[in-house]
């Protein structure tokens, strides 16, 4: 594999990682715009277990991942008692604390950043993103992926039916700051370098537009939606600019014309049923 | 001429069919009423006939003009008004704004306060609040204020959508009083009830719709006595009493 | 010192309250978080300095700004609020993030990424009472912003149309079945937002004679906060919470240092977020109806 | 033996206004019983009032000897109670086997039901049970249709049989007639029978006054929030009150 095929490919496996990460509390009909806030608190302390403790970073990856999903069960707590425009503010909010705070924080190097020592190669990335998508679609198996998209669809009802919907929402949340902090631990042992302003609401908005590009009723319209937005622009042969430009407007004509995103369940039907029948045919 | 003509229309909700082929007219200065159980599609038609819902089909003609894919402010604006279930009064305006808000499309600023005045003088318990927010009102206050708010938009026909809904007997007798005056005054009505029996009293015109269809239409004398009325809403009308 | 520091955070506080109250009027009236706000006050900002750059007459410069505004803001209604009616909430604020992104590099394109001076339109005369010093330009920027408020203010209160805005905001079908005319309607919104937004974005570039291509994010997020702090819908909500917002900014560079400002502000909406969600005036939601 | 609902001096108002005033009825365990009233009367309340949409005012609300007068919404169903929507709530964008396991969820609620991977296993024992429900609606050619597309009818009866898998005693039925045509509107009335069969008591709120008679011993009838009048529905059509009520005096 080429150096620069191997850059592109690591680079969506991180986006692939965050899309899940948002994708989790969105299927629950939650918006986390703070999303880079949980990838830094993974990075950041799992970075801190291995250069200050010498710690493994097999070690520290679990557990910096643990702690920005223990955050995200806090914090979660109190701020889902909000809905729509209040929740993703405060989760908005929220990531711009945790980002001012590493900012600030001078123990692991403040404005500077932050030198990571250990170092995990493209394919432990590739691993670890894999290992996501399989949690996911295991998931996507379960009631509890049934009941994220009940409650979305109607929370009342649901609660009506017995169903915690405040447990639901919380545990998604969290979740989804797990699998963040995942991500972002990894980003931290690969690139050998942590420093807050990577983790800026921009990351966090244009993750929250993958997943919202690819479709969210469907555990494959993340990771659609990764692939479009990582290698798409690698193909557009563009100043930077120019790239952005184009892009944003493609995603406003392509929002107008598909706001419920490129994977639909009705789509997915679709293709297995045209696959079904022509096996069936060709049988 | 009728003042207001609706001819064959239909109206469907996605695959549901709400309205269809209904007709009816309203002549000047006439009150018509339309019966019609919980369903029947009695408050789309009225919306239909304001233009809140598009026609599938059929048309609908106001003061001798086409209006069946205009506007509802083009239709409020040649006399056209609802007064609409539920009475949607807005409670975070106040009694003034309120009926204000019915005279937003006309520009005669000293017409507007004078009949403002007016209704003021016609509905006591509104002047006494006119400065409050409109949610302190009572549900007979509001209905009054939904009916003066309809007013000063000028009309020639109201519309009224279940007017009587959740008021008290005594509210009831009072509204009825109003709808009869206001038609003496000139004003054509086009009334929706489930208080069949007080609907029929005053209308000159009845009209049934049962599952979006005019099951029966003439008037309101014959209609009352016809047991096929109170089997569509008490079920089974032979082992009661006429 | 701290009167100082307070007559400088009353100034900033002014423009975080215009784009509060240009996020109010969208997300009031029309359940519209639009993002494309912080790019239309930064459209304020540079294409007046652009067209000063030019040549052109100041007073010309800062109408081309505001007419550009005006036009986006229409763009933006009609791709990313227009389809997305009865949708998901989510799409139309990731759309309206579109325009702010395609705004900001546009600019880029054209102006490069640093910050460019903005020439000193105002004379540089100084009031002076006692200790403080307030510039002719900050003090002219406070009055402006203010008189806006209490124009539109009275503007939804006390005239035919504002009733017509404020019906739409408590029950948009009520509102169609009042004979309001939506479609006439929602457009002046959006142009009377975008306005707000790019004064704001030409009053920033006038007080503080520099502009760039991404003035609008950090301005734009913090006027969502504002909002947020007074209570979403409620325009001297926006006001308090501008002011608020502004004073604690300029207070924490001030007192603790410039690193912490993210940690305040932000930290400041998150509590709000969790002690009143409503913000400080503003009612709490109902639960919905079966 | 204790009644399936017990309601005593139940009042709610809104913002000053009175839904609900004083009110007081049972539904006896395996009496149907239907609610009935103008619109605007308050049926749909009650229902509310009952399911813990909103809480009351004042009085007590009891489910099969159990008050649940101050018990979360969520719980509720855990007495053996469950209710259909006036408007069908279902989940539209999950398939109609889908809404099915959401409904069973009281009764498989443990967090290894909620963690098994029941999508890889076609015969898993809740699908298995969920689509037999279905079949016996004659519903199972739609199992796998999202539901949103569907046609109210059969909408309409996906809502009833979501609400029978909850395995509910007391079946709150919000206008389950409405908008239906005549052969639904039998096939309806068969299935109800069916529920009353197997000891499930059904509280109906229901216009069509010919299906009400068909299957309820007991009729409540409210006007402005009170109960106006009680008993047989033969009984109480001939209820001065109620004729007022709904066909309104005709001296004006």
């Amino acid at each position: 594999m080429s150096g620069y095929l191997t850059g592109v490919l690591v680079v969506l496996a991180f986006n692939v990682m965050a899309a899940y990460a948002v994708y989790l509390p969105l299927a629950a009909g939650q918006l986390n715009l703070g999303i880079a806030g949980f990838m830094a608190i993974g990075a950041y302390a799992s970075a801190f277990l291995t250069n200050e403790y010498q710690w493994s970073m097999w070690a520290a990856i679990p557990v910096g991942s643990a702690l920005a999903g223990l955050t995200g069960l806090l914090i979660g707590i109190p701020v889902l008692r909000t809905h729509g425009i209040y929740l993703a503010m405060a989760t908005f909010a929220l990531g711009q604390v945790i980002s001012a705070v590493f900012l600030n924080l001078e123990v692991v190097g403040g404005a500077a950043g932050y030198p990571v020592t250990d170092y995990v190669g493209p394919y432990g990335v590739f691993a670890a993103a894999i290992g996501v998508v399989l949690l996911m679609l295991y998931l996507s198996r379960t009631r509890f992926a049934l009941y994220l998209t009940a409650v979305k669809s109607d929370a009342t009802v649901a609660d009506l039916m017995g169903i915690s919907v405040r447990g639901i929402q919380v545990a998604a949340f969290a979740l989804g700051a797990a699998v963040a902090g995942f991500g972002g631990a990894f980003y931290a042992h690969h690139y050998n370098f942590v420093e807050a302003q990577h983790f800026n609401v921009l990351l966090s908005v244009f993750t929250v537009l993958y997943v919202l590009f690819g479709g969210t009723q469907t555990v494959w319209g993340p990771l659609v939606g990764a692939a479009f937005f990582t290698l798409a622009p690698e193909l557009l042969r563009a100043s930077d600019q120019w790239r952005y430009a184009l892009f944003a407007i493609f995603i406003i004509v392509f929002m107008a014309m598909r706001p419920q995103g490129l994977v639909t369940t009705s789509l997915l039907r679709f293709t297995r049923r045209r696959t079904a029948t022509e096996s069936e045919e060709a049988a | 001429m009728a003042l207001l003509d609706v001819s064959g229309i239909s109206v469907s909700y996605g695959r549901v069919n709400a309205l269809k082929d209904v007709s009816l007219q309203v002549k000047e200065g006439e009150i018509v009423t339309v019966l019609g159980a919980n369903g029947a599609g009695k408050s789309t038609l009225l919306k239909a006939i304001l233009g809140a819902v598009p026609l599938k089909s059929g048309g609908i003609t106001f003061a001798d003009r086409d209006m069946s894919r205009a506007a509802p402010h083009k239709r409020i604006g040649e006399g056209l008004v609802l007064v609409p279930e539920g009475r949607r009064i807005l409670i975070s305006l106040t009694v003034e704004e309120n009926l204000l808000l019915g005279a937003h499309m006309r520009r005669d600023s000293a017409a507007i306060g004078r009949e403002l005045e007016a209704i003021y003088a016609r509905f006591s318990n509104l002047a006494a609040r006119r400065n409050m927010l409109a949610s302190c009102l009572s549900g007979g206050e509001q209905q009054m204020l939904a009916i003066g708010r309809a007013m000063m938009a000028k009309p020639r026909l109201m519309m009224l959508d279940e007017p009587s809904l959740g008021l008290s007997p005594l509210f009831v007798q009072k509204l009825f009083e109003l709808i009869r005056e206001l038609n003496h005054e000139g004003l054509a009505v086009l009334l929706v009830e489930q208080n069949t029996g007080k609907a029929l009293s005053v209308a000159h015109h009845a009209t049934v719709l049962e599952l979006g269809r005019v099951t029966m239409a003439g008037d309101p004398k014959t209609l009352a006595d016809d047991p096929r009325l109170q089997a569509a809403y008490l079920g089974a009308g032979e082992d009661a009493p006429a | 010192m701290l009167a100082q520091q307070i007559v400088n955070g009353l100034m900033l506080g002014a423009i975080y309250m215009l784009m509060a109250v240009a996020f109010t009027l969208a997300i009031g009236v029309l359940n519209f978080l639009n993002f494309s706000l912080p790019g239309l006050f930064m459209l304020g900002g540079m294409v007046a300095y652009g067209f000063i750059k030019l040549g052109w007459p100041t007073v010309f410069a800062f109408s081309a700004a505001l007419a550009a505004a005006a036009l986006v803001s229409l763009l933006v209604e009609r791709f990313a609020y227009r389809p997305m009616q009865g949708g998901d909430p989510e799409v139309p604020l990731v759309s309206s993030l579109g325009f702010l992104v395609l705004l900001e590099n546009l600019m880029l394109i054209y102006f490069g990424s640093d910050q460019q001076a903005f020439p000193a339109l105002v004379p540089d005369l100084n009031f002076r009472f006692g200790g403080l010093v307030i510039g002719i330009a900050q003090l002219g920027s406070l009055v402006l912003s203010v008189l806006l408020v209490l124009w539109l203010s009275w503007f939804l209160n006390s005239t035919a149309t504002g009733r017509c805005i404020r019906t739409v905001a408590e029950n948009r079908d009520t509102a169609v079945l009042m004979g309001v005319d939506t479609g006439r309607l929602v457009p002046m919104l959006f142009i009377a937002s975008a306005l707000l937004a790019a004064v704001a974005g030409l009053l920033f570039a006038v007080n503080y004679q520099q502009v760039s291509p991404f003035m609008g994010e950090g301005v734009g997020f913090k006027g969502v906060a504002a909002m947020i702090v007074g209570g979403m819908g409620s325009i001297w909500g926006a006001v308090l919470g501008g002011l608020l917002i502004g004073l604690a900014e300029v207070l924490s560079i001030s007192f603790i240092g410039a690193d912490v400002v993210n940690i305040t502000v932000y930290g400041l909406l998150l509590l709000i977020l969790i002690v009143r969600p409503q913000g400080l005036i503003g009612r709490p939601a109902t639960r919905e109806k079966l | 033996m204790t009644a399936a609902l017990s309601l005593k001096g139940i009042t709610k108002s809104f913002a000053g206004v009175h839904a609900i005033q004083n009110l007081s009825f049972e539904v006896p365990k395996g009496v149907t019983t239907a609610l009935i009233g103008p619109n605007g009367a308050g049926k749909t309340t009650v229902f509310n009032l009952v399911s813990g949409v909103y809480g009351v005012d004042a009085g007590t609300v009891t489910v099969n000897g159990v008050d649940v007068t101050h018990m979360p919404s969520r719980k509720r169903i855990t007495t053996g109670i469950a209710r259909s929507f006036q408007n069908i709530r279902l989940m539209s964008h999950l398939t109609v086997l889908e809404n099915m396991l959401v409904g069973q969820h009281v009764r498989n609620s443990s967090l290894g039901a909620l963690l098994t991977p029941y999508r890889l296993f076609p015969n898993h024992r809740w699908k298995v049970q969920a689509r037999e429900a279905l079949a016996e609606s004659g519903l199972e050619e739609w199992a796998d249709e999202t539901v949103g597309a569907l046609p109210y009818g059969v909408r309409k009866r996906i809502d009833l049989v979501r609400a029978t898998l909850a395995g509910a005693s007391l079946l709150m039925l919000d206008e389950p007639a409405a908008g239906l045509n005549p052969s639904e509107t039998n096939a309806l009335r068969d299935h109800l029978r069916t529920l009353m069969a197997k000891g499930i008591t059904l509280l109906v709120v229901e216009h069509d006054m010919h299906f009400v008679d068909s299957i309820c011993q007991n009729v409540v009838v409210l006007n402005f929030g009170e109960k106006i009048a009680e008993g047989p529905l033969s009984q109480v059509r001939q209820d001065p009150k109620v004729r007022e009520a709904y066909i309104g005096s005709e001296e004006a």
